[in-house]
This record gives structure tokens, C-alpha cells and sequence, in this order.
């Protein structure tokens, strides 16, 4: 075991964006001053978690119990490799939206601002611990908080369209909520421990097919409705109403992603990969991913609304991090863990153009968008960005995690798997290039004349996120070491121990 | 057989009159009748308490000089009839109250009757 | 000295101010309020001292008048009394400080009476809790009875004719308690509460026994509202003024489910009863019952107080639930959830209140978003205590549930599980419906005249709000602590034979 | 043959509370009712409960008879069941 050591700093990440909200409150009536808290948190948060990497990288494992929430189970924070994997991903996405998210609402004229960016800081320290949670039931108490905080986002418009989605979403997420409560305390009753472990920590105490079934599939449930597993999928989709930033960062990266990274958990370190195949749990999760994989991408064909195609698109991605984990395989793992955090920084270049067309150009569906490229140049180049990447094409990033995908289900044996993968990419090239067919080819009508870029605080974050994905596509390890991280990670949950990551330190 | 109803006789028509008592509470629709039906339920509770602490042949709690005085099969427990002296007072505060109540709704509806009551409330 | 006269002090003070009160009315009104504040705040005080003396030094035991146990009446303060002491007349303080102003506003003219009659209630719940002996139990169980029913009458039009139904209900229950005592008096011969679970094992017809508390148990049913014996409540809290609800809403089902935690766990050996009789399985699947019904008829309701009581038949459920599981986490999850709710009901119920002293109405469709500007902290309030009802983490709701889940599932009782998720479900449906209306822009334009009293409206004033504030602030607190709460004052009163 | 008096008195007793339920004046169902706590003192008397007999002799049939008649003045002697 690598050693543990006692650290506030875990804590003080996840405390950042929530100290954000009163202040954000409070000064409700200024808002260049209640925007300075956002970014404030925002940078505070990111410089605290990156602060972290060079110890995760030497091996070093930081913990922080907050208190004892019950007998047994303190409410406590660990930086693993896994969990600082996702905060890097949530934490520095935070900046960009917030600048982006300044530029959106003020162009835009969004009301109830305030309420805004409060609810977001709210989602982001609860993301944050989501990804550093030590165990199960601080994961449930951040998740619970997560769900909460993104109803007020949802809402945001407060049309009829809203509201039914956002009923539709808090009946989703606090279903899954409960079953996941019931589910972690099923754990407890089972094992009496619920600390993360790699590899899982069920191994020994499972011995009934049918309740590992039903203990698994309790699990999924409350995970897979934020990760976006059909047929639990269906808020996603209606959520789209939100504000383009709330659908960019909670849709694409923040909400759905700590589902994924809540299969993740369990899959890998609660209940291990030993222990899914000896039950054959690992077959119903790949099965319900490829089904999810092949149906969102064939309904994505289906939708003119831009938004709409996106959110599919985003729910067929999640999928494959969710396949990556259920072939069981290194490769896959790494493969989903990858996909993971380039599955974010592309989707979100999406979804900041999009937001960025509409604020612009007050455009929402696929088919208005013709000769748009001649008149957001740099929008629409961000956006063939995330397109190429997302469909699979070298040198974008998600290429690079679509290949360890593909590696993974052909190292595990299962080429049905593969053929999903592949087949899922032409689709992506299916419902993704007719919109850059329209953007570019195609003549403009009159009602693009007079307009240009949209203001420089939406478009320089959707280049960086861009270049970003572009950059991770050349040198996967830049930066962050992402590469690292993920082979790392992969290799202690198939081994069953804990991350051999000391050596690979800069 | 003779025997059982000698013995226990008592409490089948305590259980009669409480569940008389009940059926006035439940079916009656008159308030004040459910209010007797109450108070026949409270003698009936009451009364089984002090049927339950009769002895045969004993006698009240009084040092009798012709008794033995160790004997205690002699002598009737006396505390179940204190602790029913304070059942009644309850019993009867809690009609006052009632009958407070009771002319307070007759004041403002000028029935007792709850189906009217129901429709001049509406 | 004085710590050995606490079980005595406690209702002693609250009977000694109920006589006072009506004195102190004649040389100044508003004396009343500030005797009965003063009272509760002393008894507070001496439940406290109570709880620290029996959490280190063991427990307290009063004889009164000398009598030694088990022939006279025992005043007894263990783990579980003093606990329950200690929130009581804490909740019941707040719900005091608060209703100073609800009871000038709502039922102004008879304040005499209403403090009088709150001290006559609370000494009649206070001494339910501290005393050893069932028959002395049955008494104060109808002083606080008759207290409430005449708190009740006072209200809207149609109080009298709730509190008189549950007068005729509530007196039905204190006479199946007793006649279910007899039966049991009849076998064991005690009446002192750790005497008869004493000599109980030695009894060797136990029929009659389980009889008589299988009566026992419809009679505190009854008064706590167990479903289907929840009929008074929901006309009785609605129509009483918003003080009277606010103070009986939160302890009084409270008390009555301390004596069915009594009943069924220190009275009988709760095992024997849970493998012996059906008893236990009973008052489970009717709490698991009530909390999907009262929860169902929450969801049909248009007046906050009525959606409130019905949620109350919910609340209750879930005590009756843990009861009825009769293992150490079922314990600890009926105690911790009648402390929560006691918060989280006397929270939700002070809300009404404010709204009530302010708009003059608490019917949701009237209630619009404007409140959320005008009372602001009213509103934050009402959504921490609904956040809690629904059992979202970290506030005390949850824990509650928490412990309860894992009862259920260690003993694979996967119907309690399944009812405990539903009726979570069903209860956000009904507090998410208030919040969207307090703090949403409605859809359906709203009544003119309800707008403009939203906007005209004020915060509650300080001495009404800072009794909200503090129950909302308890909430989180509770459930920051609530492991400590559990392992310090829970953990001790589990009985020792449960084999925790 | 001491029993057989007390069977007859519970008769007596049983009858009479019917009585007053069914009873569609008001009044004469509270003097009934009066009969009925007589009959319980009685048996309490029989039963050797002399003090609670007194008691329920002076309160439940006379104090109780006394409210119900009072009530049924301030209120109305007219009972539809």
C-alpha cells in the first residue's frame, strides 16, 4: 500500500466552489464583482487540485477525513489517481466555462444571473467530490448534492419545456439517488466497508449469483441514469433546454461524467474485475453500452435541433467509457479513462459553438446553419475540431482513446465490441459532417449579413478547449499526463492493487 | 362448562358494553351520542379492572382481628381500585370537555348532527 | 443535589406554571407568554443537565414521596427518556418563542388559556417520558390528551368540530391502553415499567400478556396516528391555529411513539416478541403503509398545514417502521427519525406560521415567487426542512432513513426497502411542488390580489424567524452529527438483550 | 345464588346503555345512561370496590347525569338516530 498522508488540500478543492456561493449571493447586485468569485473559485480550485498531480504521480496517496457520518463511515476525501483523474478534467473546464459562461449569459441577457452562477459553483464542488470521494456514501452524499444542484440550471428558462424537464430530471436523478442509497447500504450490510479499493473489495464476500446481479444492476441503476444508459436516458435530451454553458459543462462534462465515473467505481473498485466476470456482470454492462452506443447514434441521425443531436451524440460517447470499462481488459479501461477526458474537452469545443451560434445568430436547428462558417470562422473551425475528434479521425484526441477502445475489445476477444466501436464511428461521421457540409458549402442566407464572431470571452475558451483537444491528441501525456494516469489506474484495477505509479513521475 | 360462565360471565358483558360503547362512536351520528357511546366504553374499561382484582371470599383491605393478617388471598388488592378512582376523574373531565366542545359547535351550527354539520361547514 | 430531583423537576415546573399563568395573566398580558417561555426554557435547561448527568453518571430515579419502587411511582431518566426530554421541551421552547406572535394574531383575546393549556400539555408529555409506572403513564397520557384537544379547538370554524373527533378517537385509545394495562396488570401484578420487564419472563401463561399489549399498542397507535388510526389528525392540525399545530404537530406523536419504543422494546424482550408474535410485523407493515398513504394524500392537498399533517402520518410510518424491524438499527432509526422530524415538522410548521401571520393563507396555489424576495429566510428555511423530509445528504432526513435501509436490509426485508425509496419519491413530489412555487416563476399568471400581498409582504419579525432559523440550522447540524448524536446518546439506551 | 343477582344487574346495565343509544330524546337517553353508572356502582359495591362505588356512584351517575343534562339544555334534546 502506498502511503497515506493527511491533507487539507483535497478538502479546501471541494470547499472552493462551494465558499463561492454565499459570495456569489451576496453580491447578487454587482455582478463584475460576483463574477470575480466564480473565476476566483474557479482558478482556486484548479491550481489547489493540480497541486496535487506530483504527489499522485510519486505515489503518494493524500487523504482527509471531514467527521463520522455513521457508525463506522467517516465522510471522507482520498486523491487516487482515479478520482484526481476527473477532478483535473472537471476543475480546469470550470475556468473555461466560467469565462465562457460570462460571455453567454451577459450576450444572451439571461435573467436571474445570480442564481446562475451560485448553482453552478454548487455543481462543481459537488463534481469535485464526486471525484475525490473515499468511499461510497461520501460518493452518494456528493451526488445527491450534484442532483440538486443542477434542477435550478435546468430550470433556468423557467418556460412550461423547462419545467416538465426539469420534473423529468429531479425524478431521474433522485430515483437513482435512493437506489444508490440502497445499494450502498446493501454494501455495508454485505462487507461493513465501503472504502474504494482497486480491484474491488466484494471479491470475498459475494456468493449469490442473484444478489450480485441485484446488487450490480441497483448500482447501475443509480449510476446510469446520470451516465446516460438507455433507457435511462431520456432527461438528457429534455435538459437540453438549459443554457448552452449548463448543457456544455453539466452535459457534457460535470453531471453525465460523474455517472460514468461512478461505473467507474463501481465497476473497478467496488466491485472488481475478478468479481464481475466470475457473476457475468461485465456481459449485462457491455450489453446495455453497445445497445446505448448504436441507438443514440442512430436517434442523433433524427434530430435537426442542434442541441438535441449533440446531447445523443454525448449519450453514445458515455457509452463507450462505459464499454471500455466492461471489456474487463487493460487496454479497454485505459481505453475508457482516456475517453473520459477527451470525450470532454471535444464535446464541450461542441457545445460552446453551439451556444456561441446562438447567442450570435439566435439559431438553433441543424438545417439553418447554412454558410456559417464563412461568417464564425473560428467557432467553425473549433467545431471540425470536435468533429474530426469525436468521429475518430487522427490527430484529435478522442482518436487516441477510440484506439485503445477498439484495442481493448479485441484484446478481451469480444469483436462484436468491436464492430460496435466502428460501426458507432461511421454513424458519428453520419450525423456529424452534414453539419459541416452546411457550414461551409453551402451559400449563406441574407440573415447572416452584418454578423460576425461572437465576443471574444465565448470564442478565445472554445479555441483553447479546441487546441486543447488538438495538443492531447499529439502528445496524449502533455500537460497532465493524462496518458500516465489512465495506463496507471487501469493496470492497479486489473491487478487488484494499488497504482505502481511511483516512476513515472516528470 | 357452568363452571366457565361462573367464572367469567363478568367479562363477557364488559366486552358487550364495550363494544356497544364502540358501535355508538362509530355508527351514531349524533355527537352526543357518540359521547355516551364514549363514556360506556371508559365505565366498561373501568369496571373490568375491578372485576379482574375481585377475589372470592376476600374482603376490603381493613385489618379484620378474626382474619389472619398474612393471608393475602384474604384481603382484595386494593390498588386497582385506587388507580380507577383516578380513571373516573379522567373519565368525567374528559366528558366536560367534550360537553364543552359540544356546545361550542351547537352555538356556531345550531345542529349535533354530523352529516349536517359536514354541509353547513362546506 | 438538585441533578437527583430532575425527573420530578421537569413536569413539576411545567404543572406549576400552568397555574401560574392565569395569575400572571391578570397583572399584565403579555406576562403569560413570557412565564411559559420562561417555564419551558427552565425545564429545557434541567432536561439537559439531565441528559449530560445520565450520558456520564448513569441514570436518575425519583420515588415519589419515598415510596420505594415497585409499590409507589418511579420517576426515571435513562438514555432513552432523557433524549427524548431533552428534544421535547427543546422543540417545544421554540415552538413557544414563536408562537407569541401567532397566538396574538390568530387567536388573540384567550392567549391566557393557550399558555396556560401549552404548559398543562407539555407537563403532560414530559411526564409520559420521565415516568417509570404504566398507570401513571396512562394520566399524564390523558392530561396531555385533554390539553391538546382543547389547544385544538381553537382555530378556524370548523376546530371544534376536529378536536372533538379526536377527542372521541384519543379517549378510545387511552381506554384500550388501559384496558390492555389490566390484562397485563392481571398477569404480572406490577404496574412500575422495569418491575413488570423484570418479572415478565417468569410469567408462565403469557397469552393474556401479549393481549394486553397487543391493546397497549392500538391505544399509543391510535394516539400517534398509525396508520389506519390516523383519521383525527388531518382535520385536527389543519384546523387548529398555527401555535397549537406547531406545538403538538412535532412531540406530540412524538411522545406517543416514545411509549410505543417503551412498549415494545423495554417492556417485552423484543426479540421474543419479534419471533413469537406478529405483533412487531404489524406495526411495521402499517408504518410501511402509512408512509406510501400519507405521502399519496400529501400529494392531493392544497393547504400547506393539511399537506403537512398528512406528510406527519408518513413521518410517523417511518418510526413505526424502525419499531417494527425490533433490531438495533431499527432502533437507532425510529429514535433518530423522531428527533429529526420533531426538527424538521416544528421547522416546516413554524414556516406555515410566518406565512400565515404575513399573507394571512397558507393555500399553495396562492403562494408565488414573490415570496421568495419578500421573505427571503423564511423561504430558505422551508426548503432546508423539505430537503431533509426527502432525505437528501447531508441533512438529518437522511440519516434517519439511513439507518433504517440497513435495518431493513440486514433483514432482507427488501419490501421495507422498496417502500422507504417510494415514499422518499413520493414526499420530493410534494415539497418540490411548494418549493417551485416559492421560489418559480408560476406558468399560470396568478391572482392579482395574491401578488401584490406577496410583494407587500415583510419578513417575519425576529421573535418568529429566529425559532425558524435555529430548527433549520439544527437540521444540518443533526445531520453533520449525527454519528456522534448516535454512538453518545443512542447507542447507550438500545436494551441489552437486543445483544447490539 | 349470589352471582345470578350480578348476571341480572349486568342484564340491567347492557340493556340500558342500548337503550340509551337508541333512544331518540336526548334526555331520556342521559337519565338511561345515569341508570347505566348506576348499575356499574352496584356491581362495583358487589364486587367489594366499595370506594370506587361511592365514586362512580356520586360522579359517573350523578355529575355525568347533571353535564348531560346541562349540555342538553344548552344544546338541543333532538337526536336523529
Amino acid at each position: 500500500m502506498p502511503v497515506t498522508h493527511e491533507s487539507v488540500i483535497p478538502l479546501l478543492a471541494v470547499l472552493a466552489p462551494l465558499a463561492a456561493i454565499p459570495l456569489i449571493l451576496l453580491s447578487s447586485r454587482r455582478p463584475n464583482l460576483r463574477e470575480f468569485w466564480t473565476l476566483a473559485a474557479a482558478f482556486t480550485a484548479c491550481g489547489l487540485i493540480l497541486s496535487l498531480l506530483p504527489g499522485v504521480l510519486a505515489g503518494r496517496t493524500v487523504a482527509y477525513d471531514i467527521l463520522t457520518i455513521s457508525p463506522g463511515i467517516a465522510l471522507s476525501l482520498r486523491v487516487d489517481p482515479t478520482g484526481l483523474f476527473f477532478a483535473i478534467i472537471c476543475s480546469s473546464l470550470w475556468i473555461l466555462t466560467s469565462f465562457y459562461s460570462i460571455g453567454y449569459v451577459r450576450g444572451a441577457g439571461e435573467k436571474k444571473q445570480t442564481r446562475y452562477f451560485a448553482s453552478f459553483a454548487l455543481c462543481i464542488g459537488a463534481t469535485l467530490g464526486i471525484a475525490l470521494s473515499a468511499n461510497l456514501l461520501s460518493f452518494v452524499i456528493f451526488y445527491e448534492m450534484l442532483s440538486l444542484g443542477t434542477y435550478p440550471l435546468v430550470i433556468h428558462k423557467e418556460t412550461r419545456e423547462s419545467y416538465r424537464s426539469g420534473r423529468m430530471y429531479l425524478t431521474y436523478a433522485l430515483s437513482a439517488g435512493l437506489l444508490l442509497i440502497v445499494a450502498t447500504a446493501w454494501t455495508w450490510a454485505l462487507a461493513h466497508n465501503l472504502d474504494f479499493r482497486p480491484g474491488g473489495f466484494l471479491g470475498g464476500v459475494l456468493a449469490d449469483e442473484g444478489a450480485a446481479r441485484a446488487l450490480f444492476l441497483l448500482f447501475i441503476a443509480g449510476v446510469g441514469v446520470k451516465a446516460g444508459l438507455m433507457p435511462l436516458h431520456s432527461w438528457l435530451p429534455a435538459a437540453m433546454v438549459a443554457p448552452t454553458p449548463v448543457s456544455a459543462l453539466l452535459h457534457a462534462v460535470a453531471v453525465v461524467k460523474s455517472g460514468v465515473f461512478g461505473v467507474i467505481r463501481v465497476a473497478g473498485f467496488v466491485f472488481g474485475p475478478a468479481t464481475m466476470q466470475a457473476f457475468g456482470l461485465d456481459t449485462i454492462l457491455a450489453a446495455v453500452a453497445a445497445v446505448t452506443i448504436i441507438l443514440a447514434s442512430v436517434i442523433a441521425l433524427r434530430q435537426d435541433n442542434l442541441k438535441k443531436r449533440l446531447a445523443f451524440s454525448t449519450i453514445g460517447h458515455l457509452s463507450y467509457i462505459v464499454l471500455g470499462v466492461a471489456l474487463l481488459s487493460p487496454e479497454g479501461f485505459m481505453g475508457g479513462l482516456l475517453h473520459l477526458a477527451n470525450h470532454a474537452t471535444t464535446k464541450i469545443a461542441l457545445f460552446f459553438c453551439a451556444g456561441a451560434i446562438y447567442v450570435n445568430l439566435h439559431k438553433t436547428e441543424i438545417s439553418e446553419l447554412d454558410g456559417i462558417g464563412k461568417v464564425m470562422p473560428w467557432t467553425m473551425a473549433a467545431f471540425t475540431v470536435g468533429v474530426l475528434g469525436l468521429s475518430g479521425v487522427p490527430p484529435i484526441n478522442a482518436f487516441v482513446s477510440k484506439f485503445y477502445l477498439c484495442k481493448g475489445a479485441v484484446s478481451s476477444g469480444q469483436l462484436v465490441f468491436l464492430a460496435v466501436f466502428l460501426a458507432s464511428g461511421l454513424l458519428n461521421m453520419a450525423y456529424f459532417f452534414p453539419i459541416l457540409h452546411r457550414a461551409f458549402f453551402r451559400p449563406g442566407g441574407a440573415g447572416l449579413h452584418g454578423h460576425s464572431e461572437a465576443s471574444p470571452l465565448m470564442v478565445v475558451p472554445i479555441v483553447i478547449v479546441a487546441v486543447l483537444s488538438l495538443v492531447l491528441g499529439l502528445y496524449p501525456n502533455a500537460l497532465v499526463h493524462f496518458f500516465d494516469l489512465a495506463r496507471g489506474i487501469s493496470q492497479s484495477v486489473m491487478a487488484g492493487a494499488a497504482a505502481p505509479l511511483a516512476g513515472l513521475a516528470p | 362448562m357452568l363452571e366457565i360462565i361462573k367464572g367469567y360471565y363478568a367479562y363477557f358483558f364488559l366486552v358487550a358494553v364495550f363494544c356497544i360503547g364502540l358501535f355508538g362512536m362509530m355508527v351514531k351520528r349524533n355527537l352526543m351520542k357518540k359521547v355516551m357511546g364514549m363514556s360506556m366504553v371508559q365505565s366498561a374499561v373501568i369496571l373490568f379492572w375491578i372485576v379482574s382484582a375481585f377475589k372470592d371470599g376476600a374482603t376490603v383491605t381493613v385489618l379484620d382481628p378474626a382474619r389472619a393478617v398474612e393471608d393475602a388471598d384474604l384481603y382484595l388488592n386494593p390498588l386497582p381500585h385506587t388507580l380507577m378512582l383516578t380513571a373516573i376523574v379522567v373519565a368525567v373531565v374528559t366528558l366536560g370537555v367534550s360537553f364543552a366542545l359540544l356546545i361550542v359547535i351547537y352555538r356556531r351550527y345550531r345542529t349535533l348532527e354530523e352529516p349536517l354539520l359536514l354541509e353547513k361547514m362546506q | 443535589m438538585m441533578t437527583s430531583h430532575i425527573p420530578l423537576l421537569i413536569p413539576a415546573t411545567f404543572l406549576l406554571a400552568a397555574l401560574l399563568i392565569p395569575l400572571a395573566a391578570l397583572l399584565w398580558r403579555r406576562l403569560s407568554w413570557l412565564l411559559a417561555v420562561a417555564a419551558t426554557g427552565l425545564c429545557f435547561f434541567y432536561a439537559v443537565k439531565g441528559l449530560a448527568h445520565v450520558t456520564t453518571a448513569g441514570r436518575l430515579h425519583y420515588h415519589l414521596a419515598g415510596w420505594q419502587p415497585p409499590f409507589g411511582i418511579e420517576f426515571v431518566l435513562d438514555p432513552l427518556s432523557a433524549f427524548f426530554s431533552v428534544f421535547v421541551t427543546g422543540v417545544a421552547l421554540l415552538a413557544l418563542i414563536h408562537a407569541g406572535r401567532v397566538v396574538a394574531h390568530e387567536v388573540s383575546g384567550v392567549d391566557m388559556g393557550f399558555y396556560a393549556l401549552a404548559m398543562l400539555l407539555l407537563a403532560g408529555l414530559s411526564g409520559m417520558v420521565v415516568t417509570g409506572d404504566l398507570f401513571n403513564l396512562y394520566v399524564f397520557l390523558e392530561i396531555s390528551a385533554l390539553a391538546s384537544y382543547s389547544l385544538i379547538a381553537r382555530g378556524d370554524p370548523r376546530a371544534p368540530l376536529s378536536a372533538f373527533r379526536y377527542l372521541t378517537l384519543g379517549t378510545t385509545g387511552a381506554a384500550f391502553y388501559l384496558l390492555g394495562l389490566a390484562f397485563v396488570y392481571m398477569s404480572v401484578g406490577s404496574l412500575n415499567l422495569a418491575d413488570v420487564s423484570h418479572l415478565l419472563p417468569d410469567v408462565g401463561d403469557t397469552r393474556p400478556v401479549l393481549l394486553g399489549l397487543s391493546l397497549m399498542v392500538l391505544g399509543i397507535g391510535l394516539k400517534m396516528a398509525l396508520f389506519p388510526l390516523h383519521a383525527w389528525l388531518a382535520d385536527a392540525y389543519t384546523h387548529a391555529s398555527s401555535a397549537a399545530t406547531a406545538l403538538i404537530a412535532p412531540i406530540g406523536t412524538k411522545v406517543a411513539a416514545y411509549v410505543l419504543l417503551r412498549l415494545m422494546f423495554f417492556l417485552v424482550d423484543p426479540q421474543y416478541l419479534r419471533d413469537q408474535t406478529p405483533l412487531p410485523a404489524i406495526v411495521g407493515c402499517l408504518g410501511a403503509a402509512g408512509m406510501l398513504w400519507g405521502s399519496i394524500m400529501a400529494m392531493c392537498q392544497k393547504e400547506l398545514k393539511r399537506m403537512l399533517a398528512y406528510s406527519s402520518v408518513a413521518q410517523v410510518g417511518y418510526i413505526a417502521l424502525g419499531i417494527g424491524l425490533a433490531s438495533p438499527l431499527g432502533f437507532i432509526g425510529a429514535t433518530l427519525h423522531a428527533l429529526n422530524h420533531a426538527c424538521m415538522k416544528a421547522c416546516l410548521f413554524l414556516v406555515t406560521g410566518n406565512f400565515r401571520v404575513r399573507l394571512g393563507h397558507s393555500t399553495l396555489p396562492r403562494l408565488v415567487d414573490d415570496l421568495r424576495r419578500t421573505m427571503p429566510w423564511s423561504a430558505a428555511a422551508f426548503t432546508t426542512a423539505a430537503i431533509s423530509m426527502v432525505g437528501l445528504p447531508p441533512l438529518a432526513g437522511f440519516f434517519s432513513k439511513w439507518y433504517l435501509v440497513l435495518g431493513s436490509i440486514q433483514q432482507s426485508n427488501w419490501v421495507f426497502v422498496a417502500v422507504l425509496v417510494a415514499s422518499s419519491l413520493l414526499n420530493a413530489v410534494y415539497f418540490f411542488r411548494v418549493l417551485e412555487r416559492l421560489y418559480l416563476t408560476p406558468l399560470a399568471p396568478p391572482d392579482d390580489t395574491d401578488v401584490a400581498a406577496a410583494a407587500a409582504t415583510r419578513e417575519a419579525p425576529a421573535s418568529m424567524l429566529a425559532p425558524t432559523l435555529v430548527l433549520a440550522g439544527a437540521l444540518l447540524v443533526l445531520g453533520i452529527f449525527n454519528a456522534w448524536i448516535v454512538s453518545t446518546f443512542i447507542n447507550p439506551m438500545i436494551p441489552s438483550r437486543l445483544g447490539w | 345464588m349470589s352471582w345470578l343477582i350480578e348476571v341480572f344487574l349486568f342484564v340491567l346495565m347492557v340493556v340500558s346503555a342500548l337503550v340509551a343509544l337508541r333512544s331518540r330524546d336526548l334526555l331520556a337517553a342521559a337519565v338511561t345512561l345515569s341508570l347505566f353508572s348506576f348499575m356499574a356502582a352496584v356491581i362495583m359495591a358487589s364486587l367489594g370496590a366499595i370506594d370506587v362505588a361511592f365514586t362512580e356512584a356520586v360522579v359517573g351517575a350523578g355529575a355525568v347525569g347533571v353535564f348531560n343534562i346541562v349540555a342538553i339544555t344548552l344544546t338541543t334534546r333532538e337526536s336523529r338516530d
